[in-house]
């Protein structure tokens, strides 16, 4: 009873859609806000943020934008990596040919790259679909990160291949290369991550957000009421893509700091951003959220309770690991496809009508 | 089309209570003025592979007016009617719409020029709202940026506030005010028609067509969609299309019926000369075809 | 002259190599068309295969690495070795084995779900496996050897010297995998017009709904479905084991399956083998011939792209039934 | 319910801290994935090393070592997990056994003042030691493997490689592309054609190159691969009938597992190696009593005396000699990340000091200064005895050529010097 809806009553439609309908909804979200910006940064470690916190900020993008392209577009797509790929490789290409310039308007500029390549990539989808556009994809995957293999320039001719992130600051704080205090990279990747997914929201309570779900509920259907299918999916190729290429550049630029294309951005980065996505809950912000926490946090914990608790061999629980990983997807997928997203919506319900069930 | 039907055709006098359609319109037996063509569609043949589903069929749509196509099933109906909606395009003949002729253009570009529909088979998103799925029929009257509405800012915010308004009035309209946030998944068979005529009405059409929207409806429920369906011409005064299997209710709503019968057109006229035209009778009767 | 004789010999590998591309793409195939399902974890199970063949041919102790660490005991091998083909046979009831646990604990509780969650699904199984594989088997690199001959043919080189002056390379083994590929798809579909388990099968595939309408039991296609895919990918795993080891990367090759079903379809057992073909020769000629000038290692993309292009013109794939679009 | 549970995941993300007074080495292993193979015999020698002076010597000075292990799976992003989690703990030194990783770690160790040795691999200018201040790579890079096989080449062809061909057949990644410039370089100075051929990882399927290979016929083929590319390499080599003499790889393609799929194919193959094979060394015999007998062998011993588990136990054993180092010139058992890294600088390891360990003949004599991170670079062939399943070395330590290779060196250091506003130091 204590979570409810009752007398939360809307007196203009601009509240009526607004992100949190619900009071409690909003509080949560404000305090949760004040928690991340007012306390975590003073309280953070390294460890915190670079095994946990900043790849989960990060995944968290790549999974909003593969979200909107998957969860609400309906086109399935692998070529994640690839697409990260051209993020990070833009902000380097940037941020050393124009080191005057803020590395954060680099960032946005290497996710507007993408976003061009993206629709490139995407164009097929007008003509392919389903799992034939999810292998289809795999070409601008497997292309993309051969390219930034072969061609010099776009590591700077360096003799491994390998692009290393100078360091760059804002405000007069090292927020790249390996000076880099924890709360700066968190708080750069917290305040990506947040705006992206204000803008998220924006777009798929909206107009495009529409178009994007009506197509992927009924293509044909969507074409004949007026939707071009055209502008509809490039926009989704494009958006999603502008994400996940944020997302690249920020997993170089801000928290490895080096990277290698074959390596950290191949075909598993693909599928580990669409587990995220679809056991967050494909079409929910939540969800990407949810998801990419799952998979970042799980594997660390895991670890360290099997061989920090229980002391086991680093192998045999590195297996075990994989084994508990993948059964528990498949759990999950049982419990409720919808993902994570879906059961705490399920347990919202559930809390609305405590203590009285019926 | 065959010349039995043509001449079928030309003995149809035109019927004392209706004047004749005229340049200017008519005026309908229960005194409403109709206006003059809005679309006109000229000798069109549509087939598939070596299937002629349309054989050089002409009629028109007058402004105003509630038009029916009917015929038995198979007649190609259905296919007349994605010929309208730009989805199929005929191999012969010309669609004529507002007083020019179309030019090949994409089904979205079609419904831009004030075209809207529902569907035999519900075509509704699944996946989204009762409230927005009729919203998107309104996606064509959208004209903020994409970065607009990422910012949700400058027209985006105001646009949706408007456009919501919009809606509101036409879920009022139709009473479905209790589902607005139900995903339309969920929605029994009724409602869901209902909702997809809401999403045509959407989007403020020229023409509304409507496939079959009674099919599979009890009678209240049918008396309720007729009901509408006469609100909508009468207080926006929407052109209407329908393909319905009821005759009784074929016979009721509309102002002109064109009969199909295995992709031609065998009857054209107010209910009450269709009603008494041979070929049609047989038609429905199940006469043998030679 | 030279160049173009090279080119043949090129071609001929090229069409060899598909073949073991069509082997991994079988597999695929077979669980798609009868149940709708694309089962990402067919590399795995290819992997599985072959780690359990080479298991139990050189007697290993399954679990022995996990017993040993709770235990505490040194245990490895029963000290045992099982001929080939009993141990094939071993392998294949295991795999069967492996198809009753699998539609019992995953799929009975996924029918009527999405295809993207079953995709989604068959992904935590290939998780699932890999470590469970890993567990049972060890993660060392294994050498499966069933008695196929590896290594350049004389008498293919003999005759091609003779009939052209150049002596083309034919590996042994890429001749036994055209051998085996075409006796399987044979079986497979002797099977499937022939038998009634066959046709039940290829009823389900045509239609569900109607399919359990006339009596099939969905639960027994689906566990003999998984079966014949468990089959299919030990075939293909003693293949490329064969070739480079038993080890982790031999799950990988489901990446070279997937191009060929796109070109091929995703429902159709000639459209593997012909996909195989022609994406075998594809990437081999492309290597041969444009590789040079950009840098080498096409490979990787190429079939990918090759299917992109093909598919942009002809969206259902070389055999896929023609799409037809209606409201 | 909630906080309860979202506390108990904290703890449990937090790593056990160990034991004050003791110094770690955190082993940063992998025993999973597509190098598992490789991974699990090399973490095994590491500790094996470790373990022998814990119970024979009680630790290096009186301080027990541990080798906390973390598994990275040869991935860059569980690599800096695992850094992180145990950087806190008093980490003295780092070898992250991966390239990769070792790119993730350079800047990350230069930050956090720890010391990190990548015994054969890693960044090759790190040799530099004036810019890299906290990474050392001894005793030998990829470099001077390059330059150890040419040099072997030239002897073998009586110092004369004019118009010869060699193919470089490598995993197209920056481990593989590590050696291209000197190779270039090296075939400039004694006249030899350079053909590249890349395989993209994981690199089962070969048939392409090996094919060019037969129509080419390269006098040799240099091997830079890793994984599954060596298994397969080996064999099409095989398959096409090339002389396994004239196919040399780089260490890390000179592994029992990357040859005994191929089977008696494979005899001949040569690889070169930077620490002797086999046991016929005077440690084992400790070892024997010790580690194995007591049954405190890592991963049951069922590897030791295998090729890259030798080689594990060989960055052990430069890492045990840098901490002793660094105890004598700290005057304390109990040194600090920064006194190890002085430590590594004034490591000298002689041949009287290879054989006072009971390890004659098995690693070079090098010495490491401010200046010089990376040792002296020699290495040996090795060459493979399919019958006998075992590498026999065949030539004693080659010199590389330090002519060519101190210059490109430079050039690179400097250029990340530069790149990164490093200010070179050691003057």
């Amino acid at each position: 009873m204590l979570y409810r809806e009752a007398g939360d009553f809307k007196t203009s439609y601009r509240d009526d859609s607004q992100t949190f309908p619900l009071k409690l909804d909003r509080m949560g979200y404000w305090v949760t806000l004040a928690v991340a910006f007012g306390v975590i940064p003073f309280v953070i470690t390294d460890y915190w943020a670079n095994a946990v916190l900043v790849p989960f900020l990060i995944y968290a993008i790549a999974a909003l934008g593969l979200n909107i392209l998957v969860g609400f577009g309906g086109q399935v797509s692998l070529g994640t990596g690839g697409f990260m790929a051209v993020g990070a490789y833009a902000t380097y290409k940037l941020t050393t040919t124009f080191p005057e310039i803020s590395l954060l308007i680099h960032i946005l500029l290497a996710g507007g790259i993408t976003a061009a390549v993206g629709v490139f990539f995407g164009l097929p989808s007008l003509r392919i679909k389903g799992f034939y556009l999810a292998v289809a994809t795999l070409a601008a995957q497997f292309f993309l990160v051969w390219l930034f293999n072969k061609v010099p320039w776009f590591y700077n001719y360096s003799a491994s291949g390998q692009i290393t992130a100078p360091e760059r600051t804002f405000l007069g704080y090292v927020i790249s290369g390996p000076a880099t205090s924890a709360p700066a990279k968190y708080l750069v990747c917290l305040a990506f991550a947040v705006a992206l997914a204000w803008v998220a929201r924006n777009l798929t309570r909206g107009t495009a957000g529409r178009k994007w779900m009506a197509i992927r509920d009924m293509d044909i259907a969507a074409e004949i009421i007026g939707v071009n299918p055209l502008t509809a999916k490039m926009s989704a190729f494009a958006v999603s893509s502008f994400f996940i290429g944020v997302a690249g550049a920020l997993l170089f630029s801000i928290y490895l700091g080096a990277a290698e294309a074959s390596e950290t951005f191949g075909i598993n980065k693909s599928f580990l951003v669409l587990f995220m996505v679809i056991i967050g809950g494909l079409g929910s912000i939540f969800g990407s959220f949810a998801g990419a926490a799952f998979l970042v946090v799980l594997p660390v914990f895991l670890k360290n309770v099997l061989v920090g608790a229980f002391g086991w061999p680093t192998d045999l629980a590195a297996h075990v690991e994989l084994m508990i990983v993948g059964a528990l997807i498949v759990f999950f997928l049982i419990v409720e496809p919808h993902g994570l997203a879906q059961l705490w919506r399920l347990t919202k319900e559930k809390l609305r009508l405590w203590p009285f069930p019926h | 089309m065959s010349p039995t039907s043509q001449t079928i055709l030309s003995e149809l006098a035109p019927p004392p209570a209706a004047p004749a359609p005229s340049a200017d319109g008519y005026v309908t037996a229960d005194g409403r003025k109709i206006g003059g063509v809005l679309m006109d569609l000229r000798h069109i043949t549509l087939r598939f592979g070596g299937v002629t589903a349309i054989k050089d069929i002409s009629f028109d749509i007058r402004e105003g007016e509630i038009r029916a196509i009917i015929g038995p099933n198979g007649a190609g109906k259905s296919s007349m009617m994605n010929v309208m909606s730009g989805f199929y395009v005929p191999q012969e003949g010309e669609v004529w719409f507002r007083g020019a002729k179309r030019p090949p253009m994409r089904p979205y570009q079609v419904a831009r020029q004030g075209l809207a529909r529902t569907f035999q088979n519900i075509a509704l998103f699944d996946g989204m709202s009762v409230l927005d799925n009729i919203m998107t029929g309104r996606l064509t009257m959208m004209k903020s940026s994409l970065l607009e509405q990422a910012l949700w800012w400058g027209r985006a915010e105001a646009e949706e506030t408007r456009h919501r308004e919009q809606v509101e009035k036409i879920i009022d309209f139709l009473e479905i005010q209790n589902i607005r946030k139900t995903p339309v998944g969920r929605l029994p068979y009724g409602l869901k028609k209902r909702v997809e005529l809401a999403r045509a009405l959407a989007a403020e059409p020229k023409l509304l067509m409507l496939d079959e929207p009674m099919a599979g409806m009890n009678v209240e429920e049918k008396e309720d969609m007729s009901r509408f369906i006469l609100d909508v011409n009468d207080e926006f005064g929407t052109t209407i299309a329908l393909i319905e299997h009821d005759m009784g209710v074929v016979m009721d709503l509309s102002d002109r019926v064109v009969v199909m019968d295995y992709g031609r057109k065998i009857g054209d006229g107010t209910p009450d000369e269709v009603r008494n035209n041979q070929e049609v009778i047989d038609a429905y009767l199940g006469v043998a075809h030679d | 002259m030279e160049q173009l004789l090279y080119a043949s010999e090129v071609l001929v590998n090229g069409l060899m190599a598909g073949v073991m591309y069509s082997l991994v793409a079988l597999g695929f195939v077979l669980i798609f068309k009868a149940s709708g399902v694309f089962n990402y974890a067919q590399g795995v199970l290819a992997l599985f295969a072959a780690l359990t063949l080479v298991g139990i041919q050189q007697g290993q102790v399954p679990f022995a690495h996990l017993i040993n660490a709770i235990t505490g005991s040194h245990i490895s091998s029963f000290g045992w070795t099982v001929p080939s083909l009993l141990a094939i046979l071993l392998t294949a009831l295991v795999m069967v084995g492996l198809a009753i646990l699998i539609e019992a604990l995953v799929l009975k509780h996924l029918v009527g779900q999405e295809p993207i969650i079953m995709f989604m699904a068959t992904i935590g199984l290939a998780y699932f496996l890999e470590g469970l594989g890993d567990i049972m088997w060890g993660a060392d690199v294994k050498t499966l050897d069933v008695g196929l001959p590896q290594g350049i043919s004389d008498t293919a080189e003999a005759w091609t010297a003779a009939l052209t002056g150049y002596g083309f390379f034919i590996d042994r083994l890429d001749i036994w995998a055209t051998v085996i590929a075409a006796l399987l798809v044979a079986a497979l579909v002797a099977f499937s017009q022939y038998t009634k388990q066959g046709r039940a099968m290829r009823a389900v595939a045509d239609d569900h709904q109607a399919a359990l309408s006339v009596g099939i039991s969905l639960r027994f296609i689906w566990v003999m479905v998984w079966s014949i895919a468990g089959f299919v990918a030990l075939v293909a795993g003693i293949m490329w084991g064969t070739k480079s080891g038993v080890q982790f990367s031999l799950s990988l090759i489901a990446l070279k399956a997937l191009p060929v079903l796109m070109l091929g379809g995703f429902t159709s057992i000639p459209g593997a083998i012909v996909g195989g073909l022609i994406i075998g020769v594809g990437e081999k000629l492309f290597e041969f011939y444009i590789g040079p000038m950009v840098g080498g290692a096409t490979e990787s993309w190429f079939a990918y792209v090759l299917a992109l292009i093909f598919l942009v013109f002809r969206p259902q794939g070389l055999f896929g039934e023609r799409i037809i679009e209606r409201v | 319910m909630k906080l309860r549970f979202a506390a108990a995941v904290a703890a449990a993300m937090m790593a056990a801290a160990p034991a004050l007074a003791d110094l770690t080495v955190p082993n940063l292993s992998y025993r999973t994935g597509p190098y598992g193979a490789n991974g699990n015999q090399y973490a095994d020698g590491f500790n094996d090393y470790f373990t022998l002076l814990n119970e024979r010597d009680g630790g290096i000075g009186g301080q027990k070592i541990l080798t906390p292990e973390c598994e990275t799976a040869y991935n860059t992003e569980k690599g800096v997990e695992c850094y992180e989690s145990t950087k806190g703990n008093n980490a003295l030194v780092y070898n992250p056994f991966s390239t990769g990783i070792t790119y993730q770690l350079i800047p990350k160790v230069a930050a956090d003042g720890i010391p990190m040795v990548t015994p054969g691999y890693g960044r090759t200018s790190a040799k530099d030691g004036s810019v890299f201040q906290w990474v050392f790579n001894p005793p030998a890079n990829y470099w001077d493997g390059a330059s150890v096989i040419v040099k072997h080449l030239l002897d073998v062809n009586g110092g004369d490689l004019n118009g010869k061909t060699i193919a470089l057949v490598y995993h197209n990644s920056a481990f593989g592309k590590e050696p291209i410039r000197t190779l270039e370089e090296l075939s400039k100075k004694h006249g030899f054609t350079l053909s590249q051929i890349p395989v993209d990882p994981p690199g089962q399927e070969q048939k392409s190159q090996w094919l060019q290979i037969r129509r080419e016929k390269p006098d040799y083929v240099i091997l830079y691969g890793w994984g599954v590319m060596n298994q397969a390499a080996i064999q099409e080599a095989a398959n096409i009938r090339y002389p396994m003499e004239n196919l040399i790889g780089i260490w890390w393609a000179g592994g029992e597992v990357d040859v005994e799929p191929a089977g008696a194919a494979a005899n001949g193959y040569k690889s070169a190696t930077f620490n002797g094979v086999g046991m016929d060394y005077p440690f084992y015999g400790d070892l024997k009593t010790h580690v194995l007998d007591t049954g405190k062998a890592s991963g049951g011993g069922a590897h030791v005396g295998k090729a890259m588990y030798s080689r594990g136990m060989y960055a052990a054993l430069i890492i045990a000699e840098g901490i002793k180092k660094a105890q004598e010139l700290a005057g304390t058992p109990e040194i600090t990340a920064a006194q190890m890294r002085d430590g590594l600088e004034a490591l000298e390891i002689t041949e009287a000091r290879m054989t006072e360990l009971g390890l004659p003949g098995f690693g070079q004599p090098f010495q490491l200064s401010c200046q010089n991170h990376g040792g002296s670079g020699m290495g040996m062939i090795q060459q493979w005895d399919a019958s006998a399943k075992q590498w026999k070395l065949i030539t004693d330590f080659i010199q590389p050529d330090e002519d060519v290779l101190q210059p490109l060196i430079q050039a690179d250091a400097q250029a990340f010097a530069a790149e990164n506003s490093i200010q070179p130091r050691c003057n």
